[in-house]
């Protein structure tokens, strides 16, 4: 009964005390698991999120098992 | 259509070789390519050095998903992404985009696309380090 | 900036790997690169070689006009055109060309323009020798 | 006292009996090299010519010692 959670970049390092992953019990969103994972921080607009490597947004529902990520935009190529 | 991760420098030209003599003689007539390479400066400040992360197996299934899309928009033979991870210094290759068709319309065309769709869609984060030893993550991407 | 006219098959991953080597490391953000191969169909007939003649002295004039062109419509760091003469087989690269720049924008634009300028400005013409024999003059270009 | 003139690709071919240099002396344009050049042919309108290595019209003036050249449209890259 769990929800793995990845942080990346510049998330990764200011939320140095996140959780690798999060009780699934309770939780229905991206945003709940945000704010599991972060211990109460609320969730910042600019962050970007995953679930089970497709883009979905804060609103979107998890499930037990899945994997979400939290990142801000990307600066690649 | 291949999508490479090099965690290591990689050589543009020895790949666009091996890309090109794996397709059929006679049938390409355009093969449109793109390599974008580290800078020593971005906005205003010399970099010494670059740090590229991922996110491993969403970046890959995203470039293969942007090869797709540019398959489906134009009538291209073969495409090609390599991009770089890890530790970067300047004059190094970030990424290579290439793209085969029989006209050199759908080569052009699809080549710009692949680049200016994994900017904005693949994950990938850049952290310079300045000629004065401080850190920073890259917020915007550039322009296309 | 430079033109090359060959009079046999060149490497273009070689031209190419030459070119950015050329170049000052760390300036360079983007390079672009075009490259035109004979195919074995034109028409709709089979086509199994061809002679491309050129104007000596006026081609390679209107090459350096076309990147003279070319660099001062866009910020460019180099440029380069690789164009063949003579008599080509299928498979065989036709022409190269390739801009390197700070940023892509310029690169991209200015390496389509290069190979867009050079098809409808420069002295060269095509005659194909078809499956059968025959021999004729290509009269049109192919649309960009 | 010439005109040097120069026919490529299809022109070539077909204009076998094409002169090299013509007499400049009563040739003022592009059309009148063309005229002595081919003997009497008149100049096709899709041929496409040059002066000392740069496009012309055929309306345009020609000198003494001026190079002339006659092409079909392009078909280079």
């Amino acid at each position: 009964m769990a929800i793995k959670v990845k942080f990346f970049a510049s998330l990764r390092e200011q939320i140095s005390e996140g959780l690798e992953q999060v009780d699934a019990t309770g939780i229905q969103t991206i945003s709940d698991v945000w704010e599991r994972a972060t211990q109460t921080q609320l969730m910042p607009e600019r962050v970007l999120c995953s679930v089970n490597l497709e883009h979905r947004e804060p609103h979107e529902a998890v499930s037990d098992g899945d994997e979400v990520a939290f990142f801000p935009p990307v600066t690649g190529g | 259509m291949a999508v490479q991760l090099e965690s290591l420098p990689f050589d543009p030209a020895a790949e666009l070789a091996r890309f090109e003599s794996s397709l059929p003689v006679g049938s390409v007539g355009a093969s449109a390519s793109f390599v974008g390479t580290m800078r020593n400066h971005n906005e205003g400040d010399e970099v010494t050095a670059m740090m590229l992360e991922h996110y491993p197996g969403m970046t890959e299934k995203q470039l293969e998903e942007v090869i797709a899309d540019a398959a489906q928009r134009w009538d291209i033979i073969d495409a090609l992404i390599v991009h770089r991870t890890g530790n970067i210094t300047p004059g190094d290759p970030i990424v290579l985009t290439a793209v085969c068709s029989a006209h050199r319309a759908a080569a052009f065309d699809a080549c710009r696309f692949l680049m200016e769709a994994l900017k904005s869609r693949a994950t990938f984060w850049k952290k310079e380090t300045l000629a004065n030893g401080q850190q920073r993550w890259v917020e915007n991407n550039t322009p296309g």
